[in-house]
């Protein structure tokens, strides 16, 4: 029987399905034009959310619910920083949505549905709460991608998310299922993680194990968007409304980390050998795939999607070190991308206005002589996803490599450090659009009014700078979850 | 008495503040101020020379060395800037401050018009500076200094009149050249400095015996004598200043110089540097006899055909040039036989006639308004008596008549070829001696057709638009805007002081100099090498050599000379384009001076340009940066295009790339997993 | 004060360009004086810096270390030896010159230009003084950004296609480096510069960490034949970026080299030190001839950098032979210091030359040769600068162009007279194109009407000329105290060429 | 007797049916909501048996979440659907293609 205790080891999870269920009565009983205040309980209960995290921490890892639920430092720490990143998408969608008329409860209500989502799924302690986390999380995202009912691609984007998001957690099922069975082989069957992690030493049909390993594997490659299973990130990307995007990007980011942490490290550790290689070639794929196609884009959403994938890659780096030194750097690749991701789109959204969405490339032509302040700003955002000292992303570019060359994988540290190069042209290019290009004739450039936006923005992108410059504590926080 | 540093920081120093005065102050002392200061500075390191001098000769004042200060030291090796004084050094000093002064006074009246005055007066006093430190010099390292300094102002000076093509090819040229020159000399000291472990002089004449028998490899097999390897190297640095073939050719083009500086700077002065370089390593070069070989050949090459071009040429100061040549060519001859005092009493008689001769043809261009050939001369004798009389002065002491200045230098050189016996003097000897004919063919023609015979120039009578001698060259030949007039006392002056050592220096100088070891320590001759001693057994003064001089062979060779070139350019003058017509060949040879300046034009100049423009297309533009740099960003653009259709928007492709993915990974994990799980 | 002054060095600039951002466009003379200001101050401080540092004693001095990132063990570690404060002293030094150079010549976004200008020279300051190899990186690499800006803003046309290729070469051979560093943390635990010289490895470790670090500080140099962003980027750049180029950031290369090749993979160097030696003739050479027939004027100082520059790392790789095959240790020694003078003059010459380019281009607006043509008629003064700083450029004795050359030149021949044979080989060939450009330029009638329109150089522009030709005269004249100031940080370096990690 | 493993075999087959389903079909997305619920099914298959040969619950009580998800997902899958046809006024999916690259 659930106990008290259960209930205040997930009370930041009921808290939110509490709030979020009260959001949903709140916008339909507000008349439109109390509908802004919205916008501002909702960031207020997120930060709300982020005090209960913080402060019921326990002091090591707990479970809940039998050991359906886990709240150690790991699921702390993504915790935080998904509830971070997505009260600032909130701060930066405000305009964006008021300028399209989507500013309403549908969206404040699915992103914290989806932020739940992720919460459960970084805290899952049994394949079952995996999935759950997974679908809740993936159920929002595929209505937040369709947000703009009036536009043509969001639903373009839509589809093709739901299809191969239901592959993808089909597969993962799949996978469950067999290794559910091959649990069963010769001992206790079993859904809990912890247990999972020994199948290996009894199991009667390894093969089977390894089966399902492999299915569990592809979804959560999706979910990374890690090549070849990355085919829906650009097309969603582009598709999707931006603050989505940027959910997308950012919170789900940290969310696939979470969940192929919990499954490859908690439930499968002891077939480390078997999936570090799987994940090798996965990373090179996507440093290959997400870099060059990111050369020839033209809008930048997309070009950003394929930047996603390649930064993957350097996140299954860090994974692929199987050690807590590789996951450490991996989380700490996953916040910095967060960041980095939450900065760039963030400057997208402060520069599209109603009827203009300001995300092909050439639309930044010459922002350092329209909105000097705003093109540095992407300009940090650019040379952090770059990976140029001192910024943050070179920080988390070090460690990730630093960590597959302790694995003894030099060769992979190499092959991540050559995609690096070939990163660098298409970062460089958005800033040299920004600074080197002359602005169009009569062109539209301009920044969003909303100061919210441009303060919250600006110690976005700034604190690239900051911890770029000192990042010893973040890292010092992250291995200390991993116990290093 | 001991040499006062002080004396020698003035002498050097004085120049070099005239200089800079002269130069950067230009515009608040004016033109007078700048004439002013720089020949008082070259007059007070003139007077100090001549203390110096004195000091060393008669004060019986002992040799100063002594290092200014540390230019770097590193480990054990130390560079300094200092000054070492011996005979040599002041003799060289009083040459050079002496020649100097003139040409600073004789310049007052040559570029009275040219707007560039102030600038010429700071550029000679520089090279004064330049040659005192060059000559003063107590260690390698300076003596490049120097040695580059003095470069560095001729390529200013020929390049004066920087709005002449012709003047600035000419100094481009000549820096060209030297640098080859000194490419060899930096070879030379790093052989020094490696051999020797150091590069004071001092020091390294002190351990120079240690180079016998070392050797280095320059080629696997090929060990090379150590003392050769330094000596060649030098002597290479020697050969581009003091313009020996196959370094030569600068020399006639640095004619495009103003004529002062023709003078100082490549007749009396500079051009000698080498002949002074190699006699201040004496000590090295005694060392191998393989090199002073070389040096030998080379000189007598220089000596006999550059002597031969000067017989062809028309422009006065050309003619003076290749006798330049010529006589720089005698000198590394008695470099060659180990004759190093020689050499210097041949390097100072020359510098007295031969700056005569630059300065008397330059108050001859004066008077012709710049006009420079020859052919449009003639007859000046009346109109310029002292110029006339000064430059036969000059020109009796360069063919050598006996008792003149030029008699004793040079016939003790033939002489002591004669005596010799080193590897090439055989053929050294040959060139000297008909060098004896050729100089005086070059010079009685250039006499004859300057001062003598009919005038060749005929006199404008309206001159409307400015007769300023400013105009250079850009009158019609032949025709001048007013009659030729003798020049002022500033040009004259300095003809009438450089006649006079030029008649009689030698008569006095010979005894000791050659044969009274007045040198001292500063020359090193190894007994067995020693010519000088040979025919100081037959020296019984300068009255009994000049009367000897008279029986001699050379004394023939200058007479039959003297009647043919009378013979031809003042009783038939119809003769001389006879002789033209009939040798042909030999003119054209001689006109087109062996070619040589072509094929190093096409050689080096050309050849360098296109061998740089193969690398920069081939190789800058086609190999590195096209193939590989941007070959590479092609390649990725390339394959980045292509990857993008595998993005073909289709649902369905999107799902089978998922597929496809899992069965790679399931295949994959088929062939090599278990290999994996057997771990 | 005395007890952070690296760090005062660094930030200084770093810090005073906020004020001078802050000055916006609107107030460009605000912004000119500010970062003067900045600048004048930076230059003081390292004044201060050559007082303070002891070049009697040598060794690593003013050390500053504090643990930056506990988890990793990286410090903020900073100390100088008698090379860093060369280099600091020349980086301050040309950081004024170029202020000054660009005080009105730039009027687009002055107070970006200066800006960029004075991190620039913060973030090399910082190079010259970090002990922990992982702070060199990040600052190695930062010093692209402001580069990357102030060629792409105020470059030539062809500015893009030159700043993007200046930073993914560069960008392309550090990393490399990186992959090495964190291999030696992998082995020492600590990225601790001192600690990893003495790290021992073996040969074949060495081999690759060699390669790794050596493509990334060719780059920079750069070398033969990863050399060609540096043509395009000078041609492009604005004057002030040329003169931080070529005078300072190509020292970053080489000093690199000093820092990293010499103490943590000796073997290795000397093993491959033919290799370096040979490449750095061809520099000699072969760019020589490329430089000879190049049509503009920056490109042909730009390749004569990279020939100059092959002295450099010529002086230093030959004293890997002559201690190891000859064990003449004085000789390496005066290689060596050959090297560091020449990177010092280098800084000067280039610098020199590149702000004589800068005041012609800023009057005609074009960098052609065949544009150009008696321009000494015009501008006298300016001729005599020119002239002075082409004969630095040439090697001419009294100026400080030569004194490297000739030390190394001296040096080299002791480990093979073949080596000084081509390395000497630069008197001529560096004076050809050199001579002939100033031919050119500068002799001759005037052809093109614009040149008859030039006007003499002004105040500034002849206080940033005479600056210049105060160093070059003054290293030129009396070398021994930079020298001295050097000495025994480079016989500390020689000794340990002489150690086997083996 | 029925083993476990033919209820595996269907189960995979199911699931081959169904991913075949998802990239075969160029026509109708309704046709790729159908194949996603057979894949669910195919999952549920595995699940149920091996949950009734291993004799352990929690299986079957993952299948029940299962469905209800699936209902979930359905909901939304439809929805989205409704949403491209208004759009487009075609649910055909080679039509879909407007990104791509």
């Amino acid at each position: 029987m659930p106990t008290l205790n259960d209930i205040l080891i997930l009370l930041p999870e009921f808290y939110l399905v509490a709030a979020a269920c009260l959001l949903l009565l709140l916008d339909a009983f507000m008349k439109p034009a109390q509908r802004p205040l919205l916008h501002w309980i909702s960031i207020a209960v997120l930060l709300v959310a982020i005090y209960l995290v913080i402060a019921g921490q326990p002091d090591r890892a707990v479970t809940a619910f039998g050991s359906m639920f886990v709240r150690d430092d790991v699921a702390e720490i993504i915790k935080v920083f998904a509830l971070g990143t997505t009260a600032m998408i909130f701060v930066y969608a405000r305009p964006y949505l008021i300028d399209r008329k989507l500013l309403g409860g549908e969206f404040y209500t699915l992103m914290i549905f989806a932020v739940i989502g992720i919460m459960l799924l970084v805290s899952a302690g049994n394949l079952v709460t995996v999935y759950l986390g997974l679908e809740l999380l993936s159920l929002s995202s595929y209505a937040l991608v369709a947000l703009n009912r009036e536009a043509k691609l969001p639903s373009e984007a839509a589809i093709k998310y739901f299809v191969l998001g239901a592959l993808a957690s089909g597969m993962l099922l799949y996978g469950m299922s067999m290794v559910y069975g091959a649990s069963g082989m010769g001992g206790t069957p079993t859904l809990e993680l912890a247990q999972l992690s020994h199948v290996m030493g009894y199991t009667t049909a390894p093969t089977l194990l390894l089966f399902g390993l492999i299915f569990m594997i592809v979804g959560i490659g999706f979910k990374l968007g890690a090549a070849p299973f990355h085919m829906w990130i650009p097309d969603v990307y582009q598709g999707a409304p931006t603050p989505v995007t940027t959910f997308v990007a950012a919170g789900s980011k940290l969310a696939a980390f979470g969940m192929a942490y919990r499954l490859l490290a908690d439930g499968m550790g002891d077939l480390a050998q078997h999936w570090q290689l799987i994940l090798a070639v996965l990373a090179v794929l996507s440093l290959a795939i997400g870099n060059l196609v990111a050369i020839v884009q033209t809008n930048l959403k997309r070009m950003l999607a394929y930047s996603t994938i390649s930064h993957m890659g350097y996140l299954l780096l860090g994974l692929s070190a199987a050690g807590p030194e590789g996951y450490a750097a991996a989380l700490f690749y996953a916040i910095c991308y967060a960041l980095m991701g939450v900065a760039a789109f963030g400057v997208i959204l402060a520069m599209s206005r109603a009827g203009f969405e300001c995300e092909e490339i050439a639309d930044f032509k010459g922002l350092a002589r329209k909105a000097p302040w705003m093109a540095f700003l992407m300009l940090l955002a650019m040379f952090s996803l770059a990976g140029v000292p001192p910024l943050f992303g070179f920080w988390a570019k070090v460690l990730v490599l630093e960590a597959a060359i302790h694995a003894d994988m030099l060769w992979l540290a190499i092959v991540g450090i050559v995609f690096a190069i070939v990163g660098l042209y298409y970062y460089l290019y958005v800033i040299k659009v920004m600074y080197f290009d002359a602005p169009e004739e009569g062109g539209a450039l301009q920044v969003q009014q909303d100061k919210p936006l441009r303060l919250v923005l600006s110690l976005n992108a700034l604190s690239l700078l900051a911890l770029g410059l000192y990042w010893g504590p973040l890292l010092a926080w992250c291995r200390r979850a991993f116990g290093v | 008495m001991a040499i006062s540093t002080h004396i020698l920081l003035i002498i050097a120093l004085a120049p070099l503040v005239g200089c800079l005065l002269a130069g950067f102050l230009a515009r608040f002392i004016g033109r007078a101020g700048a004439h002013s200061v720089t020949i008082l500075g070259v007059a007070v390191s003139c007077a100090l020379s001549f203390l110096v001098l004195y000091q060393l000769t008669v004060g019986g004042a002992a040799e100063y060395n002594q290092n200014l200060y540390t230019w770097f030291q590193i480990g054990h090796f130390n560079a300094s800037v200092g000054f070492m004084v011996d005979r040599l050094t002041a003799m060289m000093l009083v040459v050079v401050s002496f020649v100097s002064l003139l040409v600073h006074v004789y310049t007052i009246g040559y570029m009275r018009d040219d707007p560039g005055y102030t600038r010429f007066f700071s550029y000679i006093s520089l090279f004064t500076f330049s040659m005192f430190m060059l000559v003063m010099s107590n260690n390698f390292m300076q003596l490049f200094f120097g040695w580059e300094a003095v470069g560095l102002v001729s390529y200013l000076l020929i390049g004066f009149w920087y709005k002449r093509p012709t003047a600035i090819f000419a100094n481009l040229k000549a820096f060209m050249v030297n640098r080859v020159g000194d490419f060899g000399f930096l070879l030379g000291i790093a052989a020094v400095l490696y051999f020797l472990g150091t590069l004071d002089y001092a020091t390294a004449f002190a351990n120079a015996p240690s180079l016998v028998g070392r050797t280095l490899q320059i080629t696997a097999g090929t060990q090379w004598d150590a003392a050769t390897v330094i000596c060649i190297c030098l002597f290479i640095g020697a050969m581009g200043k003091s313009a020996q073939v196959p370094l030569h050719v600068w020399l006639p083009d640095s004619m495009e110089g103003p004529t002062p500086i023709s003078a100082l700077i490549h007749a009396a002065t500079m051009v000698t540097a080498g002949i002074f370089m190699v006699s201040r390593m004496s000590p090295l070069f005694e060392l191998s006899s393989t090199a002073l070989s070389f040096v030998l050949v080379i000189g007598a090459t220089t000596a006999l055909f550059t002597g031969l071009i000067g017989i062809v040429q028309n422009d006065i100061k050309r003619v003076i040039a290749y006798s330049t040549l010529s006589q720089l060519g005698y000198m590394t001859v008695a470099l060659g036989v180990s004759m190093y005092s020689g050499a210097v009493f041949h390097l100072m008689t020359h510098a007295f006639f031969k700056a005569l001769l630059f300065l008397g043809a330059g108050s001859v261009i004066i008077a012709m308004h710049h006009e420079q050939d020859m052919r449009y001369m003639g007859g000046l004798r009346k109109y310029m008596p002292i110029t006339w009389i000064t430059m036969w002065a000059g020109s009796i002491a360069l063919v050598a008549v006996p008792f003149t200045s030029g008699f004793y230098s040079k016939d003790a050189i033939i002489e002591a070829v004669g005596e010799s016996h080193r590897w090439g003097a055989h053929y050294a000897y040959f060139c000297v001696m008909a060098g004896v004919l050729v100089t005086g063919l070059y010079t009685f023609r250039q006499m004859y057709l300057t001062f003598h015979g009919k005038e060749r120039f005929t006199i404008a009578e309206h001159h409307g638009h400015g007769h300023d001698h400013d105009d250079h060259g850009h009158h019609e030949p032949g025709v001048l805007a007013h009659a030729p007039k003798e020049s002022p006392w500033v040009v004259t002056l300095p003809l009438v002081l450089l006649a006079i050592p030029s008649l009689l220096v030698g008569f006095f100088t010979i005894g000791p100099l050659l044969f009274g070891n007045w040198f001292g320590s500063a020359i090193h001759v190894e007994a067995a090498n020693d010519v000088l001693a040979e025919m100081g057994a037959e020296f019984h003064g300068p009255l009994a050599m000049a009367l000897h001089g008279f029986t001699q062979m050379p004394f023939w060779l200058l007479l039959a000379a003297f009647i043919i070139c009378t013979y031809i350019y003042l009783f038939n003058p119809a003769m001389a384009g006879k002789i033209k017509a009939a040798l042909k060949p030999l003119w054209t040879v001689l006109d087109r001076k062996y070619w040589v300046d072509n094929v190093y034009f096409a050689l080096f100049a050309r050849g360098g340009v296109m061998l740089g423009r193969g690398f920069w297309k081939a190789s800058e533009q086609g190999v590195i940066d096209g193939a590989m740099v941007n070959g590479s960003v092609g390649v990725v653009h390339r394959v980045a295009a292509a990857m993008r259709r595998l993005q073909s928007g289709y649902l369905y492709h999107y799902a089978f790339a998922m597929i496809l993915g899992l069965i790679l990974l399931l295949g994959g994990y088929w062939l090599v997993g278990p290999g994996l799980a057997g771990q | 004060m005395f007890n952070h002054l690296l760090s005062l060095l660094i930030w200084l600039p770093v810090v005073g360009a906020i004020p001078v951002l802050f000055a916006g466009s609107a107030r460009p003379n605000l912004a000119r004086w500010l970062s003067m200001l900045v600048a004048v101050l930076t230059f003081v401080a390292s004044l201060f810096l050559l007082v303070r540092y002891n070049a009697d004693t040598g060794g690593m001095q003013l050390t500053e270390s504090y643990l930056w990132i506990a988890s990793w063990g990286v410090h903020y570690g900073l100390a100088v030896d008698g090379i860093s404060v060369a280099l600091i002293v020349m980086t301050t030094f040309v950081g004024i010159l170029v202020i000054a150079g660009a005080w009105e010549v730039i009027q687009d976004k002055p107070h970006l230009y200066m800006a960029a200008m004075l991190i620039l020279e913060g973030l090399l300051i910082g190079v010259f003084c970090a002990t922990d190899a992982l702070l060199f990186y990040a600052l190695f690499e930062a010093i692209l950004i402001p580069m990357f800006i102030l060629i792409g803003m105020w470059g030539g046309p062809r500015r893009v296609y030159a700043t993007l290729k200046f930073f993914i070469y560069t960008f392309f051979g550090s990393v490399f480096m990186l992959i090495a560093l964190l291999y030696l943390y992998q082995k020492a635990g600590t990225f601790d510069l001192a600690t990893l010289a003495a790290l021992p490895l073996t040969f074949k470790e060495q081999a690759w960490i060699f390669f790794a670090f050596l493509i990334a500080f060719a780059i920079k140099v750069p070398m033969v034949p990863v050399h060609t962003w540096l043509p395009d980027a000078h041609v492009e750049a604005p004057t002030g970026g040329s003169v931080v180029l070529a005078a300072v950031m190509l020292k970053v290369g080489t000093y690199g080299m000093l820092r990293f090749i010499l103490p943590i993979v000796p073997d290795a160097g000397a093993h491959f030190a033919w290799l370096i030696v040979v490449l750095s003739l061809i520099a000699i050479v072969y760019i020589g001839y490329v430089a000879l027939v190049q049509e503009d004027m920056k490109k042909l100082v730009a390749y004569s950098s990279v020939a100059h520059m092959g002295f450099v790392t010529l002086g230093i790789f030959i004293a890997f032979a002559l201690v190891r095959e000859q064990g003449s240790t004085d000789m390496a020694l005066l290689g060596m210091q050959g090297a560091m003078v020449q990177m010092i003059s280098h800084g000067f010459v280039s610098g020199a030359m590149f702000t004589c380019i800068g005041v012609m281009y800023d009057r005609t607006h074009t960098r052609q040769i065949k544009d150009y043509g008696g321009v000494i008629n015009v501008m006298p003064w300016f001729g005599f600068f020119y002239v002075l700083f082409a004969m630095a450029n040439c090697g001419l004795p009294g100026t400080s162009g030569f004194v490297g050359e000739f030390m190394v030149i001296l040096a080299s021949f002791a480990a093979s007279p073949w080596i000084a044979l081509f390395a000497a080989f630069t008197l001529i060939i560096g004076a050809a194109y050199t001579l002939w450009l100033v031919k050119r330029v500068l002799w001759g009638e005037i052809t093109n009407p614009h040149v008859a329109e030039m006007k003499e150089i002004n105040g500034r522009e002849t206080f940033v000329l005479v600056a210049f030709a105060a160093a070059v005269l003054a290293l030129g004249i009396w070398p021994q105290p930079l020298i001295h100031l050097m000495d025994s940080s480079v016989s500390q370096l020689v000794q340990q060429l002489a150690i086997h990690k083996i | 007797m029925i083993s476990l493993a033919h209820y595996i075999v269907l189960g995979a087959v199911l699931f081959c049916i169904a991913v075949a389903g998802l990239f075969i079909n160029r026509k109708n997305v309704i046709v790729l909501l159908m194949s996603i619920e057979l894949m669910l099914l195919a999952v549920n298959m595995n699940f149920v048996a091996f949950s009734r040969f291993l004799g352990d619950v929690s299986g079957q009580v993952f299948v029940f979440f299962i469905l209800t998800v699936a209902a979930a997902e359905a909901a939304i899958g439809l929805a989205i659907l409704v949403l491209l046809f208004r759009n487009r006024s075609t649910i055909n999916i080679a039509d879909i293609d407007s990104m791509k690259g």
